[in-house]
């Protein structure tokens, strides 16, 4: 039994949903209680799903249980066929039918529907969402493409975008992004799944000369099954940031036989000229923490360090099946990786690492808020601030520029913050001060309230708990007066410096010695 | 728990359905329910499905550390690795470790933890033993093959109801107002309690688990919420005797519901006229300028927290509505039946849901506006209908005089907009959608 | 005399300066003193130019007044033709040389230089930076097009695209935007002038059928020669939102002889989804203040109205040269238009609507941001920001989307912090608890520092500095009941009511009769 | 005013230009001018293109209302339909009306205001007759035809010079620190004069209009900006000897810096060891992992503040650099000598600016770091070549021991950040740019 306030992952029949809400002509028919359709409001509210997803529920009640609920499946499976008319049907059980043991498959074989029917196991006490939508996908693979014939010429540039779906974060302006990559480098994408594709989609999935594994959480073990069954290679590099889009390109264009050449669409990239601009000079060193899922992490982590010159202090995944990969990365930048889906250990593990940009999900994002870090939202879980209207792909080279604005755009907000904080002291921002317009046409309390978000700043937020009692008056004193945008550094660095060498309190004197022994 | 009764009344034959319902369970009533009883933590007993629900519904509240929680069941919970009742009473220990505040802990039930009938009661009653009198252990049960969505509440009402005190001759309790209201609601309802001169009057659940009510043979309680069927049956099993009465929607909902007070304490017909002249005057105000939007105009509910009668009742002799169907999870005979006796005869009354059958039903009497819950309206919305998320309902404080108007605002905000974009972006039925 | 704290327009030859950085091959020599090199700035540091703008300066000092100033500039024009080969050359003077009086035009005459040399006459004590602009853009287009030869036979569907400029508010992606649209509309278009363009496309200009006139407040001018000189109409319709998208792309189509039928790019529409979706439905008669250049503002108050459903509460332009159209659109909301370029004056406005989003410049961005009042910028006075990494027109549909996305975003964000704010007697948000996690770790004062601005609410913040002594004890009591989402208005609509009927103090009953009073 | 002189020194010959300057006039001191001083209001009697420059430069600080503002001169001044005086008085007026709490007012000249030679100190003299002594007035030009940049701070020092009351032997100011520096580094100057027994030390400016310092002919004064010529005429002519020094720049200048303080007031050597041996120790340790990135690079300084000479004897002294170029917009013979010394012979000193050729120069010696505006700074990077904004040295605290860390890391950062980007994008020179 584990205790948990949130989650990053829904159970594994919410991703056989989005597997099911991401094709044509697919339908689910989940044994799940009345409760369970809450699922149905993440498709129609935070994607603002313009129809319910193909989803029927059988519903059961308490009175159902014994006998009837194995027959109120069964009306479910063939009321759901008569009225979708579904190409491909999906049965399954969410975590209260699991344990009736009603046997979902079996009883869906003895209906004699005459559409391919593909039970799902998903384990709803062991696994997650993520997982529930991979091993959907691979299901679903496996039952329309197996025992195909690969044809026998396949043109060399043709592929295959694995991994896109619903509730995914971004994948909606991904796909047309690297479509439009691959089409302008000479590649003919022929089936995008599970996003937009229908059974018979999937069934022609063998023609082509080779996959690309967009979303390697999703699409990895279908694509690897498509490598076994028919010998189809797979491209997994993730496009995310300039210079793995550039590797993808090379690869992409290496795989169908292509000579390496830049792309196109090198020169809508603007994150390599902007980030090279002088007023990103002070991007430079600033501490980064990460946590998403792996994929997205782990891409995050490289442009960070590579491509916009950050410090990355602490990375981190929700989903252990992907841990090692992480662990991996993280050692890239000397840390240890944090690999847990308990919300409150990220939250610790923020506070530890006093980053001055924090790259999550939505809870990240209401973690830094509380601490007054800037954030900016890089993964699942989705919000349905996640599917904006306008076109905003983390992939390829637009991708790599909407990154740009998103990272940076909180660090220039925050940055004005401190603004705002470093002119507290001027008379026009104290407190009863009748100097400036304002104050002279609100009340003083009015006045009060406008300055009291200048007075937090940073480094007062993520200080732990003990160090206001380390530091002699005088010596806080001199730390406010250290420029703003380093002062947080300072604070970190004498508090460690003093602790290294046994020094209590700290006093002007040891502020100025850990600033000389930090200098670098 | 409540019971679904045929609502034998002027209104046609009641529509019985037994496919699939679109509706919330009863887990999903913690979120106002914790927000009311500020010292009390909910402790959902169930799977990552019931979490997810949850955080799903309160996404807004993410950025607090909620007064909830899930105890999620995991495989070796299932596979009697380990032993269940020590499971929880470990995650209870490491719970109030971590909240050490929590005056009430509510053990709630899911579908799951009834299917494989885990003792709550046993639980509770074990933890009590530990942790009791600093933290009070109470139980329910919020799942979904037993409750719909606002019941959670009925069956929390429910629990406290068993275990209130006995209201005593020194400290007796006249009046039990029942049903989670808003507290500026409840302010409201005060003062015009003080303004009637009746004296006595609590309201279940209080603001804290300290703040709960006593019931004695003396106490009469009446329902501020329609969906109390188990727990009124609990004050009444308790002695306290229900005043009956339409519910306080409205201004002929809210002056109903006093007047019924009003008379069973026997205050003057002056004294009633003096007290409410001013805030019906003020309502029947705040409705008029609404009126245009709603006169005429097809209503059609989908079943969500059984309220759709009072609502319909409203819309229909408040505001000049025509009721095309009024769907309610589960109609109490009792309870309800004085709201549809105000319905016109022959309007449609369904209880319980086929959703597929019934968005035919929608989708062919093409409504003005189609009440219904978060998983159909954008749907609806791309057809060119309009909608109105029902689950507003039971989190805007609507009841009481005051919130006459506002209440109406509610259905008409929707009219209001497609008129506004309906010239900006002249779309049509069947809108081009992304 | 004027006093100013802030402007929202340079002075006219900075106008000229963006026409001349606009364009290839054009060379502005500038006599002026050193000081106003720092209008080079604006270019590499706010829109990350990567080579200097095209202007030479004559940077005269006090010792060289008298005779020698005159001389300074010829060789300026010398050493600026030789060195940058322009293929037009302009000429004028900031304020400081304009007192000079040594006519940089006739001097220039005296040099014999083998390219057209256009003299720009800008008086800095009268004009501003947009009719600078659109002057020199005028006089350049005169200079290069005047006495050509309008072809007997021109393609009914060609047409030029005038207006956008260096520094402009999103020119760069709006002549992207609409170039695609306009061509996948089967139209034509021949040149983009100024932004792009040589003297050789000036010159090229009456070889198309039409001009479409996308930035009234530069191109008006020229586009009214170029009719009376060539008699070419033009077509002056914003394609800003999607209506005024939809009646661009037909009266284009009507001008190029085209029959009327849907824009192909209507599926990237998203706004009407958007704002049709009911999560959108909150949305409904927010109360909007937007101030801005005329053309954004009338686009902006027109789209807030009519395809977000927001209630438009103040229109206003710092732009008197199109103060009247700005007047007859806030008509249309039943406003008097403000018309000023003093900022002080501006915020003043604000405060009066009582808007609950802004849509202004930067300057009413900073004047919301003191205020709290979520705010989106739709109009230049421009900001580095303002030129993103990522493609953000504001025209076009997908300029609709940009958007829709710019303005909702803040108001979620302003909901959150209200969110936060209504949680403010809940006793994990109390000052000192111990009941949360973060407050169990951290100590009091932080936590109090947590809850400041959850304080904060906007209703508090635009409160007319006497409204707090209105009020009874109670009836505040009582106000801070009413949910979040609606108090502002409550106390606005009350504090409106009280006066109107004489009531004073306001008591509980007064709060519930202004509320009956004002239901609608 | 500054005047400028020859550097005869042991640097090559100095390359005298006066083609194109691309560097910032007078008014733009005002930014850090009117943080300062507290109590101070810096009105800039000028154009458009005045406050348009200031809130070019100054925009980060357009969130507040700036204590600086200009009365911008219209066509009906010029033409003499209006009075400027008159003008100009109720411009002062509606501004005194509006920030009653202004101390000081100052009116600064600019280009157009020179050029019609319009009298301010007339100006000063008769609205001091007004608002004395609740608003002092003041006057100095910052205008652009006759100072750059930092020289408007040397302008605003000497009219504050000219005012300041004459020192008496009661309350003697013993020592001057003429020039702005940030108030930490003021606050470590004060402890290391209380450490070194120096008393009677004053700042010019104060922190706020009653804080300027007095002088008589027992002062001393000393430099820590080298752009104060006319600020050192103005005090000598007070009677105030001026210590000779180079400038606190790095662990060597500010030592002898402090050195040159410390021997005018005969402090021990002893004493001098012992309160500078840390501060020493400190910066040398900062300076030293900043070394591996300086050492042997090649820098190459286009004119802007005139603190060039300094920061480029920093460079080569304490960080083993090599000088390229040294520009700076005007070079004060006296004041500049020791620094110039201090640079190995040969090193090319410009003074002036022709920006062209000078940026034909720069791309034919293509340093490994050119510091220069902000104007050329991205057109640099562009073409591949790495840079440093010299805005920089004049708004961060350099000063002193404890930030000469600091100020090598201005320089180092640029080169760090290409050694990082260049791996991660892979950029060539001349990258692509949208």
């Amino acid at each position: 039994m584990q205790l948990s306030m949130w989650t990053y992952e829904g159970p594994p029949h919410v991703g056989a949903m989005r597997v099911a809400a991401s094709m044509k002509d697919v339908h689910y028919v989940l044994h799940a209680p009345q409760g369970d359709t809450y699922a149905d409001l993440l498709f129609t509210m935070i994607e603002r799903r313009d129809s319910r997803p193909p989803v029927t529920y059988t519903t059961f009640q308490a009175r159902d249980l014994g006998a009837s609920t194995a027959d109120i499946f069964k009306t479910a499976c063939h009321d759901a066929v008569d009225r979708f008319k579904p190409r491909a049907l999906l049965v399954g059980a969410s975590c209260t039918a699991e344990l009736l043991q009603d046997d979902p498959g079996g009883l869906a074989k003895t209906l004699d529907l005459d559409i391919p029917v593909v039970p799902l196991e998903l384990p709803s006490y062991q696994k997650k969402e993520t997982w529930g939508a991979a091993e959907t996908f691979y299901q679903l693979v496996r039952a329309c493409a197996s025992n195909r014939r690969r044809p026998e010429t396949i043109a060399a540039n043709t592929c295959n975008i694995l991994g896109p779906t619903s509730l995914g974060f971004r994948n909606r302006d991904d796909v047309r992004e690297i479509k439009v990559l691959l089409e302008e480098n000479g590649l003919n994408v022929r089936v995008v799944a599970p996003l937009g594709a229908s059974p018979e989609d999937l069934a022609r999935l063998p023609e082509a000369a080779f996959n690309i594994v967009l979303y390697p959480e999703i699409a990895d073990t279908a694509a690897r099954w498509l490598k076994k069954a028919y010998g189809m290679p797979y491209l997994s590099t993730v496009p995310i940031g300039v210079s793995e889009t550039r590797r993808f390109v090379a690869e992409a264009r290496a795989l169908a036989g292509l000579e390496s050449v830049p792309s196109p669409s090198e020169n809508k990239d603007r994150l390599t000229w902007y980030s090279r601009s002088i007023d990103s000079t002070y991007l430079t060193g600033k501490r980064v923490f990460i946590f998403g899922d792996a994929t997205h992490a782990i891409a995050a982590a490289r442009i960070a360090a590579n491509e916009l010159g950050f410090e990355v202090c602490g990375l981190g995944t929700y989903m252990r099946e992907f841990a090692r990969d992480v662990r991996a990365a993280a050692k890239d930048y000397g840390l240890e990786a944090l690999i847990t889906d308990d919300h409150l250990v990220v939250e610790d593990a923020i506070i530890e690492a006093r980053p001055e940009l924090v790259l999550g999900t939505q809870m990240e994002r209401h973690i830094a808020k509380r601490l007054r870090v800037p954030c900016a939202v890089i993964s699942s879980p989705v919000h349905v601030q996640d599917f904006p209207a306008r076109y905003s792909p983390q992939m390829g080279f637009e991708g790599a520029n909407v990154i740009f604005d998103s990272w940076v755009h909180p660090l220039m907000m925050g940055l004005e913050e401190h603004l705002l904080s470093m002119f507290r002291d001027d008379f026009e921002f104290n407190d009863g001060a009748t100097a400036s317009h304002l104050h002279a046409h609100s009340p003083a309390a009015a006045s009060n309230q406008h300055t009291a978000p200048a007075g937090i700043s940073v480094e007062d937020q993520i200080t732990l708990p003990a160090s206001a009692t380390l530091w002699t008056d005088e010596a806080e004193k001199e730390l406010k007066k250290i420029p703003f945008f380093v002062r947080g550094k300072a604070r970190r660095n004498t508090e460690s410096f003093a602790t290294d060498n046994g020094i209590h309190p700290i006093t002007v004197e040891t502020l100025y010695d850990a600033k000389a022994h930090f200098a670098r | 728990m409540n019971q679904a009764f045929s609502a034998g009344c002027a209104t046609g034959p009641t529509i019985r359905e037994r496919g699939q319902h679109e509706v919330f369970c009863g887990l999903t009533s913690i979120i106002w329910l914790h927000r009311k009883v500020q010292d009390a933590f909910f402790l959902i007993v169930g799977s990552r499905t019931c979490a997810h629900l949850m955080q799903s519904a309160a996404g807004v509240m993410i950025f607090s550390e909620p007064r909830f929680a899930t105890a999620i069941m995991e495989e070796r919970d299932l596979a009697g690795m380990a032993d269940m009742h020590d499971e929880l009473d470990g995650v209870v220990d490491k719970l109030l470790a971590r909240r050490p505040d929590i005056k009430m802990l509510v053990l709630v039930g899911s579908c799951p933890s009834e299917v494989i009938k885990f003792d709550l009661s046993k639980a509770a009653e074990r933890l009590n033993r530990v942790h009791a009198p600093k933290h009070r252990v109470l139980c329910y049960s919020g799942s979904g093959i037993e409750t719909t969505f606002t019941q959670g509440e009925d069956n929390f009402l429910t629990a406290l109801v068993n275990e209130a005190p006995a209201s005593g001759p020194q400290n007796e309790t006249k009046l039990i107002v029942a049903g989670c209201l808003p507290d500026v609601v409840e302010d409201q309802f005060t003062r015009l309690f003080d303004d009637l001169g009746i004296e006595g009057v609590q309201f279940l659940p209080g603001r804290s688990s300290a703040a709960m009510p006593s019931i004695g043979p003396g106490t009469r309680f009446i329902l501020a919420q329609p969906y109390l069927g188990a727990a009124a049956a609990a004050l009444q099993s308790r002695g306290a005797e229900r005043i009956n009465s339409i519910f306080p929607l409205g201004e002929q909902g809210t002056t109903a519901w006093f007047k019924a007070i009003a008379d069973t304490f026997g205050v003057p017909e002056d004294r009633f006229e003096a007290a409410t002249a001013a805030p019906r005057k003020r309502a029947k105000a705040a409705l008029q300028s609404f009126l245009p939007w709603l006169e005429g105009r097809r209503m059609f509910f989908f079943p969500d927290s059984q309220l759709e009668p009072s609502l319909a009742r409203f819309l229909h002799s408040e505001t000049g509505a025509e009721i095309i169907e009024v769907g309610s999870p589960y109609l109490h005979r009792e309870h309800a039946a004085g709201e549809l006796g105000l319905l016109p005869p022959g309007t449609a009354v369904s209880e319980g849901q086929d959703v597929d059958l019934q968005i035919d039903r929608a989708r062919k009497a093409d409504p003005d506006l189609i009440v219904c819950g978060m998983g159909l309206a954008n749907p609806f919305e791309a057809e060119g209908r309009l909608t109105k998320w029902s689950i507003e309902f039971a989190f805007t404080p609507i009841q009481g005089y005051e919130q006459a108007g506002d209440l109406a605002e509610l259905f008409v905000r929707p009219l209001r907009r497609q008129s506004v974009l309906k010239s900006g972006l002249g779309f049509e039925e069947g809108a081009p959608c992304s």
